[in-house]
């Protein structure tokens, strides 16, 4: 095994630069967050810079991956869940899947615990951890990734799952500093797996913080700098989503997305809209109203906000 | 198609499913309307009623509704934020007491399907393609209990779900889960639009045991494929009370969860939404 | 296996009846903290309610261990250090097994990695957690718990390590509710899986505080109510050795033991003045003197402080 | 026994071991002398070296010194403080470079007890019982290069230790290490308070690298219970610098780690040692 190299250095950059440099067609990706706190607007980087043929691996990971489907770019996706929550079916991978339209996105299914735990394998450099989840279930009859043995102490049936080992994780956190330690508040996810897991490690941050600000509350750095390759600042980076402490979840425009994809016609007209139609995330903000963002986030922080 | 009923059939769904949720247990629940579940259920009878979320929240008091499990209204007020892994790993060691599903497909023996309606076709080709267990297996896995939440539709309750997302007492036969490794001990009730379905301590059957009122037993056999077993005694349910009515309303004051686009469409912009809901989260608990 | 039954109500109690209630003769325990946070305090009231044929399961926890060997309440150590960090070896241990003065404690050697993982795999309620720990070395040839494996994924070879699963875990926090919820601040050690592997724990705290003051830092909540049977209010329960943000390390009293130790008698003497010479925790407290309390705990607060 | 000596011996070691240690690298450090390497050497040549301790503290500032890993000082400044296991499994994952380790055994290829010296007995009726592996096993087993630090006497340089608590390079075969699974590189120094020894890349045998200032080959060997192989240019350490002994003065300003029991009897009181400590915190870096 390599022995890790990065360094406490400066690794700010811009989101263009961090997509263009660490995602390659082909590459497996994860991201943060679990339907919150989900770096939404890497993924409309990476549409826009057209990377192909990726393979998602992750939990529940809905608003990011409709997007990448719809645009054509992801050819797996080994996950657990893949739909919308209160707001209903994810459209353009209901779509790919029963229509083929625009193509058949491979899948493999998993479950949250049993993907958690593929990244927990990685993280501590183990080939496998053990579950009980999934046993007696479908799952195991289409996922031959899965071994079930009887455990040798207490020999009673176990799921082993594989290390997920993506090349690339993006993660959304509150606060980091150049270097790459990041503080999440809020649930954390599997993100303190993720960023040890994979190869390499972007993380996005609604701010950047001096390393004296990371040190005044040292237990929530869920992310030390030597599992990070590059920092970039990106508010607002989750919208719709909500971002714990910094902006609410938007409800009507993850609706109004939900609606228009529900037609072929409809999501590449969004598409055009929100993501080709935008030069960056600056513009997109621009597009979705500041005065939109800044209410989101009044909202957010009648309800949490970071302990000063 | 649905006839003229005294109640909002989603809004009995909840209510009847936050009745399964005793005060002082730990509710893990899925997405979706059975949030709502949990939330009502902590408005109405049972203030000590620890809710948890997948996403790692534990403990929320809920100020305003949840679309999902991650939102950061999930953590409104918490008493721990962790991770994902953890809040799963306390589920397989068996400290949670309950947990609330929605499913696609149900079988006799509380087996769910959530994964694919495969029609004419198969896993790989179905008819509908679902979003899969997300952290559903895992609940229905582990936690002590489980309670089904799911419409009756002639097409969802079968002798046998196209696919076994998430077990419920698989073949039925004696031991099957233990059998099998699992953790937790099944489902104990499937709560639809219509009726509660049980399941038999012996033979693990679903049977129909509480019917809502205006609904038949007839009706209710109408939907199910299979030879539907009842209670000696089938029970029928009390008309929602105004409170019961008021917590929902509380709960999700823009009706968002249960009426989906067509409340969207009631709200004028991101404004209004933020003043409901501030509003929801000064006057409510 | 059996659910959880423990739910948020009031578990405050006294130091001495959570060990009267909690321990009984042939108990399996661990402890809190890594050298440093470790619950002392208890280890007083367990020698002075004469509880014996413990087991102890731990990874490095010498100020605790060498008081119950020197008492002759330790039946058993299943652990990895044994020793005093820049103050020596561990006196009483050493005379127990190479002169079995007192008497000979049984030892069962692992390593710090190998303990964390039995108990993040009791933690999780897993059998085992693999490890890359032990491999080559003589701890293999002597511990039988270990299972060598080639993994089935790999086929590199892998130590497979049993879950540890203590009747009683006692640990020490700087902040409990009275429900059971404890927040850590400084490192955590295995704290949150030792809390999950046991059956029974008891949260000692340097504060008790309002359910509202523990929901204002959420993400600081290591220990949720449902793990913990019993809490109890213990300031300065880990003295002489340090607590985050409360009291810093007693290097002076630490050696002064260590001295006196280095013979039978000289524990004895110990013993009998800061253990059976105090009727409870306060008492030990106003032995060592209760400026001396005060002055490691401003020490401790020109360094670390709980933020506000 | 001692010869006198320009220099402490404890005090060359702590230095000569700090210079194995490069700015920007992550350090995992074990207990008692080896603490004081990390600390010296953030301050002569390395500001930018990660601290790390396996009770859970990442990237602490040294402003006094530690005892132990798990001492509250093992956190002032930290960067992230987390769990035991989190650091184990990040040393597993081969995130760290370099370890420093103490020994009380050392063999020809770098195997170290550390559990046990049988003496006439064995491993259960020990002439010694020694603390045991503690995190010294994991360090070993996983960091990138580790570095030994041992006091040179007879007894503790032998051509197999009684027991192999951490592995070095086990009987020195060609990929020794590999084939038992091992995930770190191994050792690459032995410093002593009298000489450092190094590993010959393709034998993995221990040899001769550096004397101190007076030391001679023959006293090294008299201490070396194998055929020692010596460097083709044996180097010799340079005397320890004003800025050196005053950077270990800086960080155990009351001599305690090296002077022990004697260092601690000139202290007072309490108020003395922490007025000491205090003086140290804001004087130092």
């Amino acid at each position: 095994m390599q022995h890790n190299q990065r360094r406490a250095t400066n690794k700010q950059m811009t989101l263009a630069e961090a997509v263009s440099r660490f995602v390659f067609d082909g590459a497996t990706l994860t991201f943060g967050g679990f339907i919150g706190r989900d770096c939404v607007a890497v993924v409309h980087e990476i549409v826009r810079q057209g990377k192909k043929d990726l393979t998602v691996i992750d939990d529940s990971k809905t608003d990011i991956t409709d997007i990448l489907v719809g645009a054509g770019l992801l050819k797996k996706w080994e996950g657990a869940y893949f739909g919308y929550g209160a707001l209903g079916l994810a459209p353009n991978f209901r779509r790919s899947i029963e229509q083929g339209i625009p193509y058949r996105v491979e899948v493999e299914d998993w479950t949250n615990a049993a993907i958690s735990m593929r990244f927990l394998a990685a993280a501590l450099n183990l080939p496998f951890m053990p579950t009980r989840s999934m046993l007696g279930s479908d799952i195991l009859k289409y996922n031959q990734k899965v071994k079930v043995i009887q455990d040798p102490f207490e020999g009673q049936p176990l799921a082993l799952v594989p290390a997920a080992r993506p090349d690339v994780a993006f993660i959304h956190v509150q606060r980091a500093d150049i270097t790459g330690n990041g503080q999440i508040w809020g649930f954390t996810g599997s993100d303190e797996n993720k960023v040890r897991a994979a190869k390499r490690v972007v993380l996005t941050c609604e701010e950047i913080v001096p390393p004296e600000e990371i040190k005044r509350q040292a237990n929530l750095t869920a992310i030390p700098f030597y599992c990070v390759d590059a920092v970039v600042h990106v508010p607002f980076g989750c919208h719709p989503q909500s971002c714990y402490g910094y902006y609410a979840y938007d409800v009507l425009f993850c609706g109004q997305y939900h609606e228009m994809a529900k037609t072929r016609e409809g999501f590449l007209a969004w598409l055009d809209t929100y993501v080709y139609g935008c030069r960056d995330h600056q513009e997109y903000c621009a597009k979705v109203g500041w005065d939109r963002l800044f209410a989101l986030q009044h909202l957010e922080r009648q309800f949490n906000r970071l302990p000063a | 198609m649905e006839k003229e009923l005294p109640y909002v059939p989603g809004q009995m769904m909840a209510l009847m499913t936050a009745k399964e949720l005793k005060d002082g247990e730990i509710v893990f629940v899925g997405i979706g309307l059975t949030l709502m579940a949990g939330i009502v259920a902590q408005m109405l009878h049972a203030p000590n009623l620890t809710i948890v979320y997948e996403s790692g929240c534990i403990g929320p008091r809920k100020w305003r509704v949840d679309f999902n499990v991650g939102d950061s209204s999930a953590a409104d007020g918490a008493t721990a934020l962790t991770s994902e892994w953890r809040v799963f790993g306390d589920l397989q060691a068996a400290f949670y007491d309950v947990g609330v599903l929605g499913a696609a497909q149900v079988d006799k023996y509380g087996n769910i399907n959530s994964t694919a309606i495969f029609g004419e076709g198969d896993y790989y080709h179905p008819q509908v393609r679902l979003p899969g267990s997300g952290g559903g297996n895992d609940i229905g896995s582990s936690v002590g209990r489980t309670v089904i939440m799911m419409k009756m539709q002639k097409k969802r309750f079968l002798p046998r779900v196209d696919y076994i997302t998430t077990p419920g007492y698989l073949d039925g036969t004696p031991q099957a889960r233990q059998k099998a490794g699992l953790v937790g001990g099944g489902p104990v009730a499937v709560v639809t639009d219509k009726a509660v379905f049980r399941f038999d301590p012996q033979t693990h059957e679903m049977y129909l045991d509480t019917l809502y009122p205006g609904i038949t037993v007839d009706e209710i056999k109408s939907y199910v494929n299979w030879d539907l077993k009842t209670a000696p005694q089938i029970k029928t349910a009390p008309l929602p009370t105004k409170e019961e009515l008021a917590a929902l309303k509380r709960a999700d004051p823009g009706n968002l969860v249960l009426g989906r686009e067509e409340a969207r469409r009631q709200i004028r912009d991101i404004h209004q939404y933020v003043a409901m809901t501030l509003a929801g989260r000064y006057h409510g608990l």
